[in-house]
């Protein structure tokens, strides 16, 4: 087995790929403050999530989902839940951007785990150029989802 | 002859990792046996120009090579040169007569293209087997012509459900538009049934051709089709690269979608004439090397024999279709027995994205998806799957290879 | 330098009968050097794939090379990668666009492309010198819409006559489309001239660049236009591919014409949704190994330098038109100061057919015809000329040998 | 300079594309007979001929047409109006397919001067897959012509 794919398929994402913290049912309407919500899809594989992200009153951010895809884009999905109820919405906010440049580096960086969290045991994924629209599809529509929330709790 | 043949494709010694390659892609697109790469250098090196046009010398190479080329596909798949109509790919030869259609149902082409001419009235029918490129155009057509579109169902074996074919292309059916063979099934439909029933409704038939004349023997005058299509790339031709076929008299007279040079005959400030076919859907400068690299694959097809090609991969359909049976947890998406080498399947509990990582990591090339078959995949309850195809060049090793990665996806995946 | 990248051009040795060859025919189709060449033996021998889909090793080199090539050009012609959509040619390209606002015009694309709605209050600005590519497509939209087609008129010294440049291009006018570089008289368009009137009537911009991008540098975002059409064959680059470059927004909300595999998101029996730019407008498998060549080409012109180049055609331009200027009888159509070395002339009693048929039994390739340029011709009282145009490849002794056979065709056909 | 080039333009063809027969008015609705009158064009390079074809009663066939275009075209057009007046109908016929059968045999075969008289100088044309189209314009013209004026002779 070469080590590449053992760098991609981490026994973390493996777990997560399987128990998937977050993937439960959407509360559409019924979210109670406010929230927004993203469905998006990979046109090349079919993959799809949709995803809905609350603030609290507090500050506090949860995230729901429900979705339908590889491993990759299931276990992404599980640890943005994970790291969405341990930080801010600025802390996400660098969390996601931090992602992002990880999964383009094309293996050049190594994740900080300490601000990724399990996050960043996706970087090998970024060595698979085909794989890491996997990765980054819930981060798409957690910023999204997030985005709006942000703007309902202006109004 | 086969395993001599496969030294021809200077791709397949490409080491993956540790692995050999194991290629079973060749439904997306097929690899090049090294005369047709040599006709690129050949060809720009020797006698690139414009074609049609300029008396110099290069120019009449070039455009003896340009003609060349419908003469070697006419006697691949039938008719004569002037029914072949280069295009870019496959799609844009579905396109030209659905977007013809579209243009003679608004008016486009004066009387001649009358007998085109769709309205709310009418029907266009499809099958749930298409390949995107033969339903998006017909479903974009119906939109604009207020014509309805129907389909023919799938059958849990993964052919196509002819018990109501009669009541679904009836008389109100002007085109009836399906696929040869599935690109993701690997079914080979009964075109004669299914052009009988054209014919008795008077419909247009439109063959996708695109998994056929590379496989097997085809012959669209023989099959008594209107029009059909299929790329090159998919037959050891080039990129860049498509044919639409056509009956002389509808190709004359269907509108032209693509306009501007070497389409025309006289062109004022306001008004343009347009050229028969197959100048008539020819606008621009066109894929000429391409052309030329792509009459030297259809000579090597020819000369290996379709009929031969067919045989080898049913052969290897056996292989495949026997080893994925003896794998635990593997659903092979429809099980006809009129079929080419093409087998696409489910892994349960691994994604097919992840099923292709790992044979990838194996040396083994498949593809993995929806396969531009998004309804055909909800058809089947899923939406992606493996694919797996074959070509002439693949050998039994190549199954082996394919069956022994698959057989350790799922522990590889800690899935039993 | 100019006189050693002569020898990357392995055509350029080819003996026609006696004489060496001199070939002045770029305008219609330029040759290419042997690393261009070489990128399809290369490709097809060790990366050849469907890109965009599988997850396999040769699908990720493909997909690396093709979207490779939209970097390229986005550095050569401004812009974003995403901005540059292949086609099979610059024909393609421009019909594109102008059957995309056909598809507006009839209700396609939604909200979103009402902005490209035309109906028979408007008008299309074109001019009196395009080539049929950009002259067809804009009749048939004005046909099909019931706009009406205006053009700007010629002057005799070959350059745009801009006196009614107000009341032809007016509120009215929702698409100009001009080429910037005549393929006839070599002239090169006032384009900031043109776009500023069309900024002040809210115009959407379409520049033919065919004539343009290949020999000096064009910056597609400091012109502020809204839609850019070239060819790659006629800039290094193989046959079987175009470029349409377009503003973001805009191609994102134009309704695409070829629909298919690869530019769907999701897809029902029913309906579909398309992709962004520019996978939109990419339906189907797509010239990817001539994408991998036009960017070895795009890096090679990049390498010598576009402003070199077009000093080095000036200079050219400049020994043909004094050359010609001293041969009694010949009579070159346009004078345009600002030019590039593409010159059109006519024989005092011999056809430009025979001129063509005398040149290249002297070994030098020249186009005779209309050069896709009825009207043009027209305008100046001649059916047909015969074109000489330079590239970067043509030496001094090119043109020599040229004007030295010119000077015989009279007298060969008995003329004087 | 080439062979080539001297068979492709023998000093006959050069002569009747200066001094052409036949290239008179066009007579139009004014044409006596049973009569015929074709329009073809060469869209590579624009050339065009109208030729009128007309039958009199004793079987004679007057050709006339008017044209632009290069030396090959219109010294063709000569030459079929120089035959038409002195062949009859079937002749003509005949003609016309022998003439068709040596343009397009890229050289092999050689005009038979008995039959084709001055067309039998286009043999070189053969030669010259792109000037071949230029040798048949007007004898396209003249084949739809002389139909339409057999036609109406019928009728
Ligand atoms: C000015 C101009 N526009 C458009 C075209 C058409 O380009 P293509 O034939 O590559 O589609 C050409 C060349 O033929 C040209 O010179
Ligand atoms: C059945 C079928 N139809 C149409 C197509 C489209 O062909 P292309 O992508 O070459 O246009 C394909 C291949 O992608 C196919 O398999």
């Amino acid at each position: 087995m070469s080590t590449q794919m053992q760098q991609l398929y981490q026994q973390v994402i493996l777990d997560h790929s399987r128990s998937r913290i977050g993937n439960a049912a959407l509360l559409r309407e019924g979210a109670a403050g406010p929230h927004g919500s993203s469905h998006q899809i990979n046109p090349t594989c079919g993959d799809e999530i949709e995803l809905e992200a609350e603030i609290s009153d507090d500050g506090a951010i949860a995230v729901r989902w429900s979705g339908d895809g590889c491993s990759i884009s299931m276990a992404s999905a599980s640890v943005l839940s994970e790291l969405a109820s341990e930080n801010s919405v600025e802390g996400m906010l660098d969390i996601e951007a931090k992602f992002h440049e990880l999964m383009h580096s094309r293996g050049t960086i190594v994740g900080d785990e300490e601000i990724l969290g399990d996050a960043a045991a996706f970087s090998g994924v970024s060595k698979f150029p085909a794989r890491i629209k996997c990765a980054l599809l819930s981060w798409v529509a957690f910023k999204d989802a997030l985005n709006q929330a942000q703007t309902s709790l202006k109004e | 002859m086969f395993s001599r043949l496969r030294n021809d494709f200077p791709i397949l010694d490409t080491r993956v990792g540790e692995s050999s390659l194991s290629y079973l892609d060749s439904g997306a697109t097929s690899q090049k046996p090294q005369c047709v790469i040599d006709t690129f250098t050949e060809y720009y090196s020797q006698r690139n120009a414009a074609v049609h046009r300029g008396a110099h010398s290069l120019a009449v190479m070039a455009t003896d090579a340009f003609e060349a080329g419908r003469e070697a596909v006419a006697d691949l798949v039938g008719g004569a040169p002037e029914q072949v109509v280069w295009t870019k790919n496959a799609t844009e030869a579905l396109n030209v007569v659905a977007l013809g259609i579209d243009r003679a149902s608004h008016g486009f082409g004066g009387e001649a293209a009358q007998c085109f001419s769709l309205g709310p009235a009418d029907s266009i029918v499809v099958t749930e087997m298409e390949h995107h490129a033969n339903l998006v155009p017909w479903q974009q057509l119906a939109q604009s012509t207020g014509a309805q579109l129907r389909w023919l169902p799938v059958t849990d074996a993964g052919e196509l459900d002819l018990s109501d074919l009669e009541s679904i292309v009836d008389e109100t059916t002007k085109v009836f538009a399906f696929t040869h063979v599935s690109n993701v099934l690997g079914t080979i439909n009964p075109v004669d049934t299914l052009v009988a029933r054209a014919r008795q409704v008077g419909a247009l038939v439109v063959l996708d051709a695109c998994q056929s004349v590379p496989h097997m023997p085809v012959n669209f005058v023989d099959l008594d089709v209107d029009f059909a299509a299929f790329s090159a790339h998919k037959a050891l031709g080039p990129t860049g690269l498509g044919t639409l076929w056509g009956k002389t008299d509808l190709l004359n007279s269907l509108p032209p979608v693509l306009t501007g040079g070497s389409m025309i005959t006289t062109v004022t400030m306001e008004d343009s004439a347009f050229m028969d076919a197959p100048q008539r859907f020819e606008a621009g400068t066109q894929p000429v090397a391409e052309v030329a690299a792509f009459t030297t694959a259809v000579n090597y097809l020819a000369e290996v024999g379709l009929e031969k090609i067919f045989d080898h991969e049913r052969e290897l359909a056996g292989v495949l279709l026997d080893g994925i049976a003896k794998i635990p947890g593997i659903t092979v998406l429809g099980a006809a027995d009129n079929r080419i080498g093409t087998v696409a399947f489910d892994v349960d509990g691994v994604h097919a994205h992840d099923v292709g990582q790992y044979l990838d990591s194996q040396g083994v090339a498949v593809r993995v998806g929806h396969h531009c078959a998004q309804p055909l995949h909800r058809r089947f309850g899923v939406t992606a799957t493996t694919r797996a195809s074959t070509y002439l060049y693949n050998n039994t090793e190549d199954c082996e290879q394919f069956l022994a990665a698959l057989a350790e996806v799922r522990p590889f995946f800690g899935v039993q």
